[in-house]
């Protein structure tokens, strides 16, 4: 077994380990907004450990250097999206109503969100005094 | 030079992927380009039926030069050639009926899946491969799933919708049909197949065989795999109705022909004969029922068509070189007509405004050409001697008796006596009840109208050439042992 | 009820007579005729590496042109079905910033990703239905990142089109050159990239034929989406 | 029974329930797509070769170690085919919502008779 | 930064396009190399104009220095926050005290501010919920500090001093 | 050996199947949706290397690409952004 | 040109050529001509009967053939002679180029019947004849088209099924070869040998044909379509109608006699001294000759009075056809004969009357004896001719048919018969009294007799009425000679049936004294209405219309009352009733079946496989 194939397994390794977290995070957590704290994070982690992991082993393995550019690719897309995808999801959760665990304990957001709508509001009344009866309704 | 027939492919779908780029430059020149086209593909399929029936040989044509079984190939033999004809004609008949019956935007789309449509038919009739016979019965539905919800209305999207969900059931069955062949034999060539269809586990090809016939039931229209069919025939635009009664439906019934021959080694075959002359009695029956009492004449020729489509179905599942050939006449005359019958139809609903029956009322005096036109064509349908379609009658009654079903005479018959119910019914409104303004009639449509109707006529009182082409075209799909001797395959055996 | 029991009942039997055919085609057992042949002669014949893509493209040219065919019905059907007078978007809310950020950076890499999977399609798994996919998937985030977006159809209407009819015309100057309509021109009478099998520049027309299929395919999808995504302003009918 | 196939009669079975079953007319046509997803695992099934890798002839893979390339050939088509026969039905479906304003496949049937 | 000509941040494009087809065929094969370069010139044609703003003026060295230094300094945050993660699942009381903060940023690019969102999103504890101009709402699984500047102090400002360099 | 990394993260896989199917939230499903799409990715870059096969790579790839805009879209299909 | 195509095709040319042109006057003279042109060449072809005369025009699919024997110039002198003097007539009453076009064009499709020498031609021509008579019925009244053409259609359609099985087992349609390959069978069937039809088979072909010709021929109870059919059209034209067209069905039966009635003797058995499939051809007949002549004497308009009365004398044809013996056939072509001759006859004295007087019914005419004197002659013969008074046609055929009868044993048929004489007289006596007799309505007074034309029409065939009653033995030389025997002996004058003789010229000279008794009766009838209807009192009352209860209205009332039970069952309501019916079924199958719903319809193909499965499982 040569260095390529230890250290790549090794990666290997490290990458399902957090998979598994990750898994595991997304039944245990009580809402979807903490399932997506742990899961995310892990699931990141593990692709960037297994994929990564894949091309150096493959080194060892298949003797041929032409995976590593390719996993490395994967991985990185992977690094840039899912962080994307989770906030896209997170966002989505709260705004299509999803609550906050019981447990939590602030809510910055709700606040933030209800004055700016009372900005807007005001803001259409000046702008539309015509309409402004309507959204009073 | 013969391989020059697959611009019976190559140009409607040049066409079709063409028009975009015309609509850039001109949007006004969609239409005529959609008659060039149709036109120079009828001079094709001429020239393709010419040379068929000049050399007495089929065209195979091999699709990137490959030879069959290795790639796929078209068989335009005689019955191809023959209805690569009527496919073409009848489409270019449409396109000119398109511009009078067709108003609602975007008619570039329009023009583009009319294209497709015909394009569809003309590959499941040509095609020599089984999976590509799916491929060109898809693109036929699919192009009509979309003509059929053309006009937006909500009628018509429940009416494509029907056909949507019934024609995927059919076509996922095909292919698990098509699977169970495949991995039965190893080859998906229609002539290969047919070649080693003995070699096929009786339990794999009965199955097979049912599930391909299945498929191909939804589409061929056959009781009661047909239910999506009047509301697709009544909301469809009037010219692609007129398309699907006079060659769409036919490919299918060409297509259950082919496969039940090609696979006539195989075992249990002639059960699934039986129950294809089963399903396409009661086709038959209800068909010509559900027409008796309709106060929609497009839906009523619609059910008149179904029962005719089960009768072609009945003569294909005969088992008789005769029965087929009978059929192939009997498609043959029923395109002219219902083409005929689905062209006026649809002007009296576009000078009219509908299609109820009592639009019908004074029609004789209204629109005299239209309504000599749907007098003949019924006269035809009802099978009276001297129009095409006695003659068809009379060779689906021989062939009937010949194969020793001579119930199924009295089916035949019984069914023209109740076409000739509602028929007579229909040209005793037209002739006899009500009055009206007179429209002026396109003198364009009125000469395609009569052209028509000569055609019956003329096939009505000299049928003798048309049935020596028809027996030509039938024993194409008859004699399977001809049909593999015509397609080159080479050597790839198990 | 009484219905799904119906239900029940009746696919099981179907699944059990299906069940029954196909334990009559052993899984897993080599029983290839022509494919066989195919494997062994994809190389020399069409010098493509991917045998599946020498089948798509070459021995099944038909159908692969027919499945192009029915995508681009597809295409015009939808915007037929779905054509008003005036369509807007109206999306209410408009990604974060992140979102429409990610979708700036992300787009040149997934449409960089098409091309790559449909211009080696004779040398790994992809082709020009995947690669397509892949370009119309970097359209469709901008879809769903912007509230704002939508594609030019005064370009991409015509390009589909353009790619479309290149395909036939590809096909037809086979038939003119080789005799016989989708002949693989370059390949057979050309020999052009003989001696590379296995790199990028070979396998005849296929890469030609995949780039067109990508365009098409890319475009076409992206036009599904935009018709779809679209909804008739009022009194737009 | 084998898995492959299993799955596959299950998944078209299932499919075939949904359109049997579920009043919803987009419930019916996810299970016409689950249907189509079915018979096209079940081409891939029948062309597979025990032990055998992807019909790709590179890597060192010769053509008596590689799968049927047909199936997967014409799973590509099908596939394609599917898509588009759900984007059509799709479309087909916001005009008739548009016209009807209803789902339920029980109040879509002005035609009839 | 609309000054930056269309030529810089076209080259720009294409070069980056050029190294991901690299990485992608992971091959120097001539034919790979040509091919890759034309599509590269294409796709760039196609996409410099929402790719980016500044063109070429991304490779500055500084630039690439922080951005070099930042991706250790980043993996070993995410390390960290996996570790942090792998706690709070695996211990038995799941031990979690979370809520929605807000936190001020001092960037003003937007890629500066995907940046900082995807990296808030990977490190320990937070998901970027909503981005309003400077204004970050963060999903925090142990909220330490609700007051805005607190938790800016805890989450965005660790990042903030490479991201400013490198994107700013 | 790679067969025990390819199984537990197929046990992976159907644990996030868990909360795909018990929910309670959409937005639970899409979370389970994404993770498993995630998963997937590495689980096919570990079969290319037991299969030896670096094409399944550009699988993959494909795979991770289809995968997150399609999570995109049931997100802002979900927050009603379409 | 060959003589027959000249027979066959010259009335369709006249007619087209008259349509085409449409110049009154010269459309008649064409029109005559070419109903002129058969008449002329059936006389001609007299001597050549028997000299293998044919012609055949190759048509393609199929060969029409024409021969000439001594039956069918039997027939052919039938139709010519009766069609012309209808196609006189129709100088007349004939509307427009319509009716010359197609009345000539229906004359030509009987002619083509009955020169045929194959089924096909025999078809063609029988179908040609069935659209022109349809569209001459059209012209005047759609419903009774509709209901003569869906009839016509049945029985054309039942005939194709049996020229259909005949050519799928034969491969030919030649009467000569079928003839011969059915005797064979007949052998066959007797040496229990291989037969090419099976007993079942043979049954439905007589079947089949039964409802063909029974359809045409008006049987009982296919007759429904007839008295609509006959009564509205142009009434020349139903001389013809009546007269020529229904001896189509009586060529067709005979027809099948010849084909196939051995076979069928055999394989069927015999009934009494006669065949079974015979006798039921004779008895529906009989039902007929009482069905029809009962209706006809409960009639009000003389139209339908004698389109019944039609029905009724094809009856006593069926009986003589169903017989089967030699001299029962002989009669039933004699009546035939004098059926066409009276019974055209007398719708050309109807034409006149109605031309003439614009009215059909009883109740409006009366004493027109004095104003049309011509026709009441005419009258005069048609009615002793029918009423089977010698020495007239009508007595000599019938006389033979009930000898025939009678000599057979078959009490029933010959009851029949006989209670068919006896209503015949009863509904001339009416049409006697009604129309030429008793009190002329004041709107008749300016009648004028008929015009020239049908003057002469009907005095060509009341000659050959009286001729052919007065010398019956020209009758039977030539049905002797398409017998090849002497069945009925006697010399001119004298019919001699070994058991029965009769002497036409003893009994003109006794008659003599009956002419003077009707000149008589005639002058009687011509005082008596001197006094208007409405003089008439009742009680110091004037009678009204109403209570009128003269011979011309309800005449039979009390029969209709005792029949009223039978008359409610009525087949044309029957076959009404059946079609109703049928269509609420398919209405009620259809919205059942095509239920709207696509899940149904999904159903349908989870059914359809359902079945495969288990038919594969
Ligand atoms: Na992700
Ligand atoms: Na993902």
């Amino acid at each position: 077994m040569s260095i390529a194939s230890i250290i790549g397994q090794a990666l290997v390794l490290f990458g399902t380990f957090f998979y598994v977290l990750s898994s595991l995070g997304l039944i245990r957590m009580p809402d979807v907004y903490n399932r997506m704290q742990t899961a995310t994070k892990s699931a990141t982690l593990g692709s960037l450990g297994v994929i990564i992991g894949v091309g150096i082993w493959a080194i060892g393995e298949v003797g041929s250097y032409s995976w590593i550019p390719k996993t490395l690719i994967v991985a990185v897309f992977l690094l840039l999206t899912n962080p994307i995808a989770a906030h896209a999801l997170i966002r989505a959760a709260y705004k299509s109503g999803v609550p906050l665990w019981e447990g939590s304990i602030v809510d910055r957001y709700k606040e933030a969100e209800s004055s700016l709508e009372r900005v807007e509001e005001i803001k259409e009344k000046l702008e539309e005094p015509s309409r402004g009866v309507e959204i009073n309704e | 030079m013969s391989q020059y027939a697959s611009l019976l492919i190559a140009l409607p779908l040049f066409g079709a992927f063409f028009i975009p780029i015309l609509k850039r430059i001109s949007k006004s020149a969609v239409m005529p380009f959609l008659v060039l086209v149709t036109l120079i593909q009828t001079g094709i399929a001429a020239w393709v039926f010419n040379e068929v029936y000049i050399t007495g040989k089929p065209i195979i044509i091999m699709a990137g030069g490959f030879r069959p079984p290795i790639g796929i190939n078209l068989y335009i033999g005689h019955f191809a050639a023959l209805f690569v004809l009527v496919i073409a004609v009848t489409s270019l008949l449409m396109t000119i009926f398109s511009f009078k019956a067709v108003s609602v935007e975007p008619k570039d789309k329009y023009a583009m899946l009319f294209l497709l449509l015909m394009l569809g038919a003309t590959g499941m009739i040509s095609t020599g491969d089984i999976f590509n016979l799916f491929v060109f019965m898809e693109i036929t539905a699919i192009s009509a799933y979309a003509l059929i919800a053309y006009n937006k209305t909500g009628e018509a999207s429940e009416a494509a919708l029907k056909y949507i969900v019934l024609g995927g059931i059919g076509s996922s069955f095909f292919l698990v049909g098509v699977a169970l062949i495949y991995g039965s034999l190893g080859t998906l060539n229609m002539a290969h197949i047919a070649q080693l269809a003995h070699l096929v586990n009786p339990t794999v090809a009965k199955a097979g065989l049912a599930l391909l016939i299945f498929g191909l039931a939804v589409e061929a229209e056959q009781f009661p795999l047909n239910a999506w069919a009047p509301d697709a025939y009544q909301e469809a635009p009037h010219p692609v109705t007129a398309m699907f009664s006079a060659f769409v439906v036919k490919a299918s019934l060409y297509a259950m022909g082919r496969v039940i021959y090609i696979l006539s080694a195989v075992e249990g075959w002639s059960s699934i004969l039986r129950l294809l002359i089963i399903l396409g009695t009661l086709t038959v029956i209800i068909g010509e029922m559900s027409a008796l009492r309709q106060n929609n004449v497009k839906r009523m020729f619609a059910y008149s068509s179904i029962a005719q489509v089960g009768l072609i179905a009945v003569g294909l599942a005969l088992g008789t070189e005769s029965g087929v050939s009978a059929s192939v006449f009997h498609m043959f005359n029923h395109a002219i007509v219902k083409a005929l019958m689905f062209l006026a139809v649809g002007y009296v609903a576009v000078e009219l405004g509908g299609t109820e029956i009592n639009k019908f009322e004074g029609l004789g005096k209204r629109m005299p050409v239209t309504a000599f036109a749907i007098t003949v064509g019924a006269i035809s349908i009802i099978g009276i001697p001297l129009f095409n379609i006695f003659w068809s009658k009379m060779q689906l009654i021989l062939a009937a008796l010949n194969a020793q079903y001579t119930w199924m005479v009295a089916l035949i018959l019984g069914a023209s006596l109740v076409e000739a119910t509602y028929y007579i019914r229909l040209i005793h409104t037209i002739w006899f009840k009500g009055e009206g303004e007179k429209v002026k009639e396109s003198s364009v449509l009125a000469l395609v109208m009569l052209l028509l109707v000569a055609l019956i006529i003329v096939i009505g009182i000299y049928p003798e050439p048309f049935w020596n082409v028809m027996q030509k075209a039938g024993s194409d799909i008859f004699n399977v042992a001809q049909y593999i001797k015509n397609v080159p395959l080479m050597g790839v055996s198990p | 009820m009484v219905k799904r029991i119906f239900a029940i009942v009746f696919i099981l039997i179907i699944g059990f007579w299906m069940a029954k055919a196909l334990d009559q085609v052993p899984f897993g057992q080599d029983r290839m005729l022509v494919g066989k042949y195919y494997l062994e002669h994809v190389k020399e014949e069409t010098g493509a590496v991917n045998a599946v893509t020498a089948v798509v493209v070459n021995y099944r040219g038909f159908d692969t042109l027919g499945e192009v065919t029915v995508l681009f019905i597809a295409s015009t059907g939808v915007a037929a079905l779905l054509w008003r007078k005036k369509r807007k978007r109206t999306a209410k809310t408009e990604g974060s910033v992140v979102l429409t950020t990610g979708a700036r950076l992300l787009l040149p890499f997934i449409m960089l990703f098409g091309v790559y999977i449909f211009i080696h399609g004779h040398l790994t798994p992809g082709g020009g239905f995947p690669g397509g996919a892949t370009i119309a998937t970097a359209f469709l985030f901008l879809y769903l990142a912007f509230t704002v977006y939508e594609v030019d159809h005064k370009i991409f209407e015509p390009l589909e089109g353009l790619a479309g009819v290149g395909y036939v015309t590809v096909g037809l100057i086979g038939l003119a050159i080789g005799g016989y309509f989708l002949f693989d021109w370059i390949w057979q009478t050309w020999g052009i990239g003989k001696e590379n099998i296995g790199r990028l520049l070979s396998a005849g027309f296929i890469p030609i034929i995949y780039t067109l299929i990508g365009i098409k395919v890319g475009t076409e999808l992206t036009g599904i989406v935009d018709n779809m995504i679209k909804e008739p302003e009022e009194g737009g009918q | 029974m084998n898995p492959y196939y299993f799955a596959s009669i299950a998944l078209i079975l299932i499919g075939l329930y949904a359109i049997l079953a579920k009043r919803n007319v987009l419930k019916m046509l996810v299970g016409l797509s689950i249907m189509e997803t079915g018979v096209n695992l079940l081409l891939i099934s029948v062309g597979y070769v025990s032990g055998r890798s992807a019909p790709i002839l590179s890597e060192g893979i010769t053509p008596d170690r590689a799968v049927d390339p047909i199936p997967q050939a014409l799973v590509l088509t099908a596939i394609v085919i599917g898509v588009a026969t759900t984007a059509m039905a799709l479309s087909v479906v916001i005009n008739l919502y548009e016209k009807y304003k209803t789902l339920n496949v029980e109040e879509i049937r002005r035609l009839r008779g | 930064m609309g000054e930056t000509s269309k030529i810089s941040r076209y080259l720009y494009t294409v070069l980056i396009l050029f190294i991901i087809w690299l990485f992608l065929t992971g091959s120097l094969d001539p034919q790979e190399v040509t091919i890759g370069a034309i599509f590269a010139l294409i796709v760039g044609a196609l996409t410099d104009e929402v790719f980016t703003e500044r063109g070429l003026g991304n490779l500055n060295p500084k630039r690439v220095l922080y951005f070099t230094a930042y991706i250790p300094y980043f993996l070993w945050a995410m390390i960290m926050a996996n570790l942090d993660v792998a706690y709070r699942v695996l211990h038995p009381k799941r031990p979690i005290n979370p809520g929605i903060v807000e936190c001020r940023t001092v960037l003003t690019n937007n890629v500066g501010k995907l940046a900082l969102a995807n990296s808030i999103t990977l490190t320990p504890g937070t998901i970027t919920l909503d981005v309003k101009g400077d204004r970050y709402f963060i999903h925090w699984i142990d909220v330490k500090d609700k007051s805005v500047e607190g938790a800016s102090e805890n989450i965005t400002k660790p990042f903030e001093k490479f991201l400013k360099v490198i994107f700013e | 050996m790679i067969e025990v990394y390819l199984f537990l993260i197929a046990v992976a896989v159907i644990l996030s199947m868990y909360r795909f199917f018990r929910g309670p939230t959409t937005a639970d499903r899409i979370v389970a949706v994404d993770i498993m799409t995630t998963l997937t990715t590495g689980l096919m870059v570990l079969f290319a290397l037991y299969y030896r096969r670096a094409i399944f790579l550009d699988v993959a790839l494909v795979y991770a690409v289809l995968a997150f805009v399609g999570v995109i879209a049931f997100a802002r299909y979900m927050e009603g952004g379409l | 040109m060959n003589e027959l195509a000249l027979i066959v095709f010259a009335p369709l040319i006249a007619g087209a050529l008259a349509w085409l042109i449409d110049i009154k006057g010269i459309r008649e003279i064409i029109g005559v001509l070419g109903a002129a042109v058969p008449l002329g060449y059936a006389a001609l072809l007299y001597q050549k009967v028997n000299g293998g005369l044919s012609f055949a025009i190759n048509l393609g699919v199929f060969k029409l053939t024409f021969a000439l024997n001594a039956l069918n110039w039997f027939f052919l002198g039938i139709g010519a002679l009766v069609g012309f003097a209808a196609i006189l007539a129709l100088v007349s009453t004939g509307r427009d180029s319509y009716e010359w076009l197609f009345a000539l064009m229906s004359l030509s499709g009987v002619l083509g019947v009955f020169l045929a020498n194959d089924l096909m031609t025999f078809f063609i021509f029988w179908e040609i004849m069935t659209f022109a008579s349809f569209m001459m019925v059209l012209h005047y009244n759609k419903a009774a088209s509709l209901k003569y053409f869906l009839l016509s259609v049945f029985g054309a359609y039942a005939m194709l099924i049996a020229l259909g099985m005949i050519y799928a087992k034969l491969g030919t349609f030649d009467f000569a070869q079928i003839q011969q390959a059915m005797y064979k069978e007949a052998y066959a069937v007797a040496f229990k040998a291989d037969t090419v039809f099976s007993k079942g088979e043979s049954i439905l072909i007589y079947l089949l044909f039964l409802i063909a010709f029974g359809v045409k021929a008006g049987m009982f109870p296919l007759h429904v379509w007839a008295p609509d059919a006959y009564s509205e059209t142009n009434q020349s034209y139903a001389a013809m109608f009546s007269g020529v067209l229904s001896k189509t069905g009586v060529y067709g039966f005979i027809m099948l006699y010849l084909l196939m009635g051995t076979r069928l003797a055999i394989e069927l058995g015999g009934f009494r001294s006669t065949t079974k499939f015979g006798y039921i051809i004779a008895f529906l007949g009989g039902l007929t000759i009482i069905v029809g002549g009962l209706l006809a004497a409960l009639q009000e308009d003389i139209r339908k009075l004698f389109a019944y009365s039609s029905i009724s004398q094809l009856g006593y044809i069926l009986v003589g056809i169903g017989v089967g013996t030699a001299l029962s056939m002989q009669a039933a072509l004699f009546h035939a004969l004098s059926h066409a001759l009276f019974k055209g006859l007398f719708f050309l004295i109807v034409a006149t009357i109605v031309y003439r007087t614009g009215k059909t019914t009883f109740a409006d005419m009366g004493g027109l004896a004095e104003k049309m004197p011509f026709t009441f002659a005419m009258a005069f013969v048609a009615i002793l001719s029918l009423a089977g008074i010698p020495p007239l046609v009508g007595f000599a055929s019938k006389w033979v048919l009930f000898e025939a009868v009678i000599s057979q044993n078959l009490p029933v048929l010959g009851g029949m018969v006989f209670f068919g004489s006896a209503i015949g007289f009863v509904y001339l006596i009416r049409f006697t009294y009604a129309v030429w007799f008793g009190q002329r309505p004041t709107d008749l007074d300016n009648v004028k007799d008929a015009p020239l034309s049908m003057a002469v029409a009907m005095a060509i065939l009341a000659l050959f009425n009286v001729i052919l009653g007065i010398a019956p033995g020209l009758v039977a030389r030539e049905l002797n000679k398409i017998f090849g025997k002497e069945v009925i002996g006697g010399n001119l004058y004298v019919l001699d049936l070994g058991f029965g003789k009769y002497n036409a010229l003893a009994i003109l000279i006794y008659l003599i004294a009956g002419i003077v008794i009707a000149g008589i009766i005639y002058f009687m009838g011509a005082k008596a209405r001197r006094v208007p209807v409405t003089d008439t009192y009742q009680s110091a009352n004037p009678v009204t219309m109403d209570y009128n209860l003269t011979i011309r209205r309800n005449f039979f009332l009390p029969l209709k009352e005792t029949l009223a039970f039978w008359l409610r069952i009525s087949f044309d309501k029957l076959y009404h009733d059946i079609g109703a019916w049928i269509e609420d079924l398919a209405e009620v199958l259809r919205n059942y079946i095509y239920n709207g719903s696509v899940q149904s319809y999904a159903w349908y193909l989870a059914i359809i496989l359902l079945i495969l499965a288990l038919w594969g499982v």
